[in-house]
């Protein structure tokens, strides 16, 4: 078995033509699962308790299935029923690129409001003591301590959330997007070399990855001015 | 002696798994046949189609039984035995649509093809006809061929390319599939069809070949073939010079 | 808020706190005049934060009444605003806010809930900076100031709202040895331009020249109220002289 | 629901499946996860690169392509490797089974490598030197501190890798084991009920999920009991 | 190791320790005899604690010599662990392991060190955390245990190896200050019984009291060695003296 370098030089190019594609996924799901976690989190902070279930058992079923199975249930499974595929919705359901958005959104809102809930937690009950001795309002403290605290703490969690959703966009190759692995299979099928293709992809996605997690640590670096001693 | 045999087990009625759990279809028909006249044990390995190449050339297993057709572009890659049964293409849409995709002569026309969405799957002949004939095509690739039906139905795509028996008894004959119907006439090139669809085994296993290709022709001869097929459809799949 | 130099600032009146089954404060009564410096003491767990957090409903009482400058502490939002601006507190843990320079820990409360105007509000901020002796430090963030430092701009921050009263919760208990003296200084300051304070603490070198009055607290009840020279010299409860003994023996 | 029948069985072995490969990867996933933090620990550079890379690279490539990856190359590189030694053999299979069994287990193993690694520092380092002051030799305060303490630290985030991983077995479906994502498949193409069959395996994987959580829930509460206050 | 009652325990000559370039220890020459309570002082960072835990090496010293009951510390492991099963330590953090009840604390190091059967490791358990007044607490686990107690426990587990020297790295400096008694107590009562230790505290009364010498240290140096009464009232060095009226101030 020997390397085709040839074949990687000449597919490489070829799969970062699904680049937009994967990024897309990417900002998309990722933007619209963290409102959708930001509300779930308001749901369970809320204090009335239907919405605080409601949100537990939203987080408890998409944390406990397979977002593989997630995605095949919303693509294959969804226009089983008439009502569906006559629904004003099927306007996004019918392309799979809607599908793919509409599962890593759900997948992920999930997840993010879990850790955006352990970051509020995390946030030091006597600041907000020491916010209410001062006389600021409950909105206060939220917009001015819990926030930007919560936020700090959090991010860790989420940059880690955020590679596992770029991850996660490879599975849109299961219901025909032409994402970077679609591509690579398509590939992979034409000149059945697997090694070559999908390795020269896991670069890709590696130092897609590790660019993703630069740019966080630069966040951070930004958000945490304050926890460094000297200047 | 055992041999491993892949393929898809979703391929109904060529090879797919029974809610009993057992293997069926004219495939697993064909494959047992043979392992029985070469006096050895096959074991089944179940692999997604766009794989099935790969997978037979790492090892996964020895022998393709699983509809592929014999193919000059595949045959750079791995060996094939004689055929055992047609290959063949045909177009599916919907009935409510009317379109007129095939000239008289049966040759496809670019210019109609236009705007409508082809749903095929990956890796496959329809998908090489497809890709030399009308490139410019609208073209989804799927990774087995249960979900195109399934997008077919649902109105993702609009048309599809499959395989027409497979077609006409597990789709057009039933309730789902009341509202399709084929859209042009039988495609076989040879040289995207092939000469019909063989058993695939690695390169440089001649031995082999020969005690496949005498037990393919063994199977034809004795009209256990032809039976086969008659299970299912009420014509046999195969041409009888095969035998010779 | 008007000042009526009769009514006293602080009136607790059979005030009952319970934590569930547990009753951490027990029928206290209490009233603290303009200008007066109480310091509370006793032993760990007897509720001496919790009464004083009771003063800022940081903690809901139970039972009883309290009065702050005329307002009765009730569920009204208003009125808990009302008086947490006449009350500033400052905690054992300092409790600045880590992600805001100095001055601006100073500066947002004023105008968040005062709505001072962001120039005046920095002025103000300056002006406490100078009065706890580190207006160089404006512009650093809480982690890069030592405990001490940290502790007198939490006084710095109290002070900037201009409260009538001043609560302290064992202000110099989480500093070291060497950085208490730093801040007791700045309390002895506030004494004597004649803040009204209470304040918990078991500095006792500071409460005998310091307070007016020492309240010694246990299991939930006020057990001793005098002043210092009777509570060092004749303290009349017995569990008080035990607790003196414990905490003046080493 | 008459479209399941003839099929339960089918789902009950899928889960099965399920079940063995959880087991297999993740006693696997923990002997990756200690190597890897052992290897990050260590105060040799090389091993410490070993451990660098293998988190970089399993943390950073999709799951569905590691899966594909081992499935088509662990064969080859194996069959090399032993042939390096024993010209004679001309081929060592790895089954799917455990070709997917170890793809997951390394990539879940590359998350417990962190966990691990943080958890040995979260070690109050003042219960090793008490253990040496009282003269307790390394390898003793290795077993008896180390390894107790460190696992209370890292169960927690353990609990998240074995949900990560049981919900990983369903990608393996792609190499054709037989669970119960691939029972789907072979179904929809009898019945042609997407919906029906997919929401099946979303059950069963609820199931599984929910038996973990349960059952670390409890051992968290066991290992509480010295952590939590009780007077 | 035999008993030689000339033989002094703990002999350190000419011993510096350095942490990269910083000099933590400097020419360190130090004498203890059987039955000596030392107790050494000094302001934070002096190298107090360096000190005590070169003696069972914790941490390694870089030049001098240290030799304890006539054993040099070197490299050599086993004599490494002769040493250290002769040396008790106590930890301003307690340091119990959090994982293992209170009897197992006391059982671990003797059943693995001294290879004690489990039964007779459960009795001399028992009989420490009797010495130490805590008996009833034997099955609960760290976490549920006050500080003093915690700080109890820490020193019964010492106890339990029967050292011959025992070392206190600011045992009561974490303890709230009921507890801190509770803790002196004991140390009290083990130095009334003849045991040889080695003791950093700041608590001035149980040195007045307790200590044979008391150490002073700066900046890495050993400044004054003298008895208690020489230390309070006659101290020789001013910097000992700028110490001591900073920790009795208040
Ligand atoms: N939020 C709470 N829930 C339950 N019990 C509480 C709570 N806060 C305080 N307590 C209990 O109320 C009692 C009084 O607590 P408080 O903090 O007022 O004591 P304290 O006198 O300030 O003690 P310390 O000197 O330790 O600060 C204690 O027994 C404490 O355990
Ligand atoms: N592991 C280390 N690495 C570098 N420097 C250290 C280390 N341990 C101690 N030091 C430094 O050595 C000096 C002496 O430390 P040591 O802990 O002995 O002081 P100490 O007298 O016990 O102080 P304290 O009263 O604060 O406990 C300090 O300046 C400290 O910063
Ligand atoms: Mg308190
Ligand atoms: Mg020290």
């Amino acid at each position: 078995m020997s390397f085709d370098l040839n074949l990687v030089l000449e597919s490489l190019p070829q799969m970062l033509a699904g680049f937009g594609i994967t990024l897309k996924l990417l900002l998309v799901s990722g933007s619209l699962g963290l409102v959708l976690a930001i509300v779930l989190l308001l749901m369970r902070m809320s204090g009335k308790f239907y919405l605080d279930w409601l949100a537990q058992i939203y987080i408890y079923v998409f944390r406990g299935t397979p977002i593989l199975v997630q995605i095949f249930i919303i693509y294959y499974g969804l226009p089983q029923f008439e009502a569906v595929r006559d629904s004003v919705f099927w306007s996004i359901l019918r392309e799979p690129t809607g599908c793919a958005i509409l599962a890593l959104t759900l997948n992920t809102g999930a997840y993010v409001s879990e850790i955006l809930r352990g970051g509020v937690l995390g946030v030091d009950k006597g600041l907000l003591e020491a916010g209410s001795a001062l006389g600021m309002s409950a909105r206060h403290k939220l917009i001015y301590i819990t926030t930007p605290l919560a936020t700090r703490l959090a991010l860790p969690a989420y940059s880690n959330d955020v590679i596992s959703l770029l991850k996660s966009t490879a599975l849109a190759s299961t219901i025909t997007i032409a994402d970077m692995t679609g591509i690579a299979r398509t590939i992979v099928a034409d000149t059945y070399a697997p090694y070559e293709v999908f390795i020269s992809l896991a670069i890709v996605y590696m130092i897609f990855t590790l660019a993703i997690q630069k740019l966080f640590g630069l966040f951070e670096r930004y958000l945490s001015r304050h926890t460094r001693r000297e200047d | 002696e055992t041999l491993r045999v892949g393929m898809e087990c979703t391929y109904a009625p060529f090879n797919y798994k029974t809610a009993d759990g057992e293997l069926a279809g004219y495939d697993v028909d064909v494959a047992k046949g043979v392992a029985k006249i070469i006096g050895a044990e096959f074991e089944y390995v179940c692999q997604e189609w766009d794989g099935m190449i790969p997978a037979l050339l790492a090892n996964k297993f020895d022998l393709i039984i699983a509809s592929m057709s014999i193919t000059e572009k595949r045959m750079q890659k791995i060996d094939f035995s004689g055929p055992y049964r047609f290959s063949t293409g045909q177009v599916l849409g919907a009935r409510k649509k009317p379109m007129e995709l095939f000239d008289d002569a049966g040759n496809p026309i670019a210019d109609n093809f236009k705007g409508l969405k082809v749903g095929l799957e990956r890796a496959t002949t329809y998908a090489s006809w497809f890709e030399e004939k009308l490139p410019g095509a609208d073209v989804v690739l799927y990774d087995n061929s249960e979900s195109v039906y399934l997008d077919l139905q649902n109105g993702r795509v609009d048309i599809i390319m499959t395989n027409p028996m497979k077609a006409h008894l597990k789709f057009l004959s039933k309730e789902d599939g009341a509202g399709f119907e084929f859209k042009g006439p039988v495609v076989d090139e040879v040289e995207y069809f092939g000469v019909g669809v063989g058993i695939g085994l690695r390169k440089g296993q001649d031995e082999l070949k020969e005690k496949l290709n005498g037990a393919l022709k063994d199977l034809i001869n004795s009209g256990d073939l032809e039976s086969y097929a008659k299970k299912i459809f009420p014509f046999k799949l195969h041409k009888d010079e095969w035998g010779q | 808020m008007s000042d009526n130099p009769t009514r006293p600032l602080i009136e607790m009146a059979a005030v009952s706190k319970f934590f569930g089954d547990f009753q951490a404060l027990r029928n206290i009564d209490l009233v603290v005049h303009k200008g007066e410096r109480i310091v509370v003491c006793g032993p760990s767990g007897s509720g001496k934060s919790t009464l004083i957090r009771c003063i800022n409903r940081l903690e809901k009482h139970n039972e009883g009444i309290i009065t702050i400058d005329g307002i009765e502490l009730t569920d009204k939002v208003a009125d808990i605003d009302a008086v947490r601006r006449e009350v500033g507190m400052v905690f054992q843990s300092f409790n600045l806010f880590p992600h805001m320079s100095i001055i601006k820990n100073l500066m947002i409360a004023q105008q968040l809930v005062r709505k001072t105007p962001k120039k005046e509000a920095r002025e103000i901020a300056m002006h406490y900076l100078q009065r706890v002796k580190i207006p160089e430090q404006a512009e650093k963030y809480p982690i890069q100031l030592s405990g001490g430092q940290q502790q007198r701009v939490a006084i710095a921050r109290a002070l900037c709202m201009k409260p009538k009263i001043i609560l302290f919760d064992e202000p110099t208990s989480a500093l070291d040895p060497e950085m208490i003296n730093e801040v007791l200084d700045v309390m002895v300051d506030l004494a004597d331009e004649g803040m009204t304070m209470i304040c918990v603490t078991h500095e006792m070198g500071f409460a005998r020249s310091v307070a007016d009055r020492i309240i010694f607290m246990d299991e939930g009840e006020i057990i001793e109220q005098a002043s210092p020279a009777d509570f060092f010299d004749n303290p009349e409860n017995e569990r008080t002289s035990a607790f003196l003994d414990q905490i003046l023996k080493h | 629901m008459d479209v399941l029948n003839g099929w339960w069985d089918d789902y009950f072995w899928g889960a099965v499946i399920v079940a063995k490969v959880f087991i297999a990867s993740l006693s696997l996933m923990i002997i990756f996860g200690l190597l890897g933090a052992a290897a990050k620990l260590s105060d040799n550079r090389l091993a410490q690169k070993i451990g660098g890379a293998y988190t970089v690279i399993f943390r950073g490539t999709p799951e569905i392509l590691v899966i594909l990856l081992l499935y088509f190359g662990s064969a080859i590189a194996l069959t090399a490797l032993v042939q390096l030694f024993n010209p004679e053999v001309r081929f060592v299979d790895v089954p799917p089974f455990w070709a997917g069994t170890i793809a997951i287990a390394l990539i879940v193993g590359s998350y417990a490598t962190e966990t691990f690694r943080g958890a040995f520092l979260g070690v109050n380092p003042g219960s090793i030197e008490a253990a040496r002051a009282l003269g307790m030799s390394p390898l003793q305060t290795f077993f008896y501190i180390r390894i107790p303490e460190m696992w209370r630290i890292a169960l927690p985030p353990f609990g998240n890798h074995m949900l990560s991983l049981i919900k990983d077995t369903a990608l393996i479906s792609i190499i054709g084991l037989n669970e119960t994502m691939f029972v789907a498949k072979q179904a929809i193409t009898v019945t042609g009920k997407p919906f029906t069959m997919y929401i099946v395996v979303g059950l069963i994987y609820l199931g599984f999920s929910t038996i973990i959580t349960l059952t670390v829930m409890g051992i968290e509460k066991y290992g509480n009991r010295t952590t939590v206050g009780a007077q």
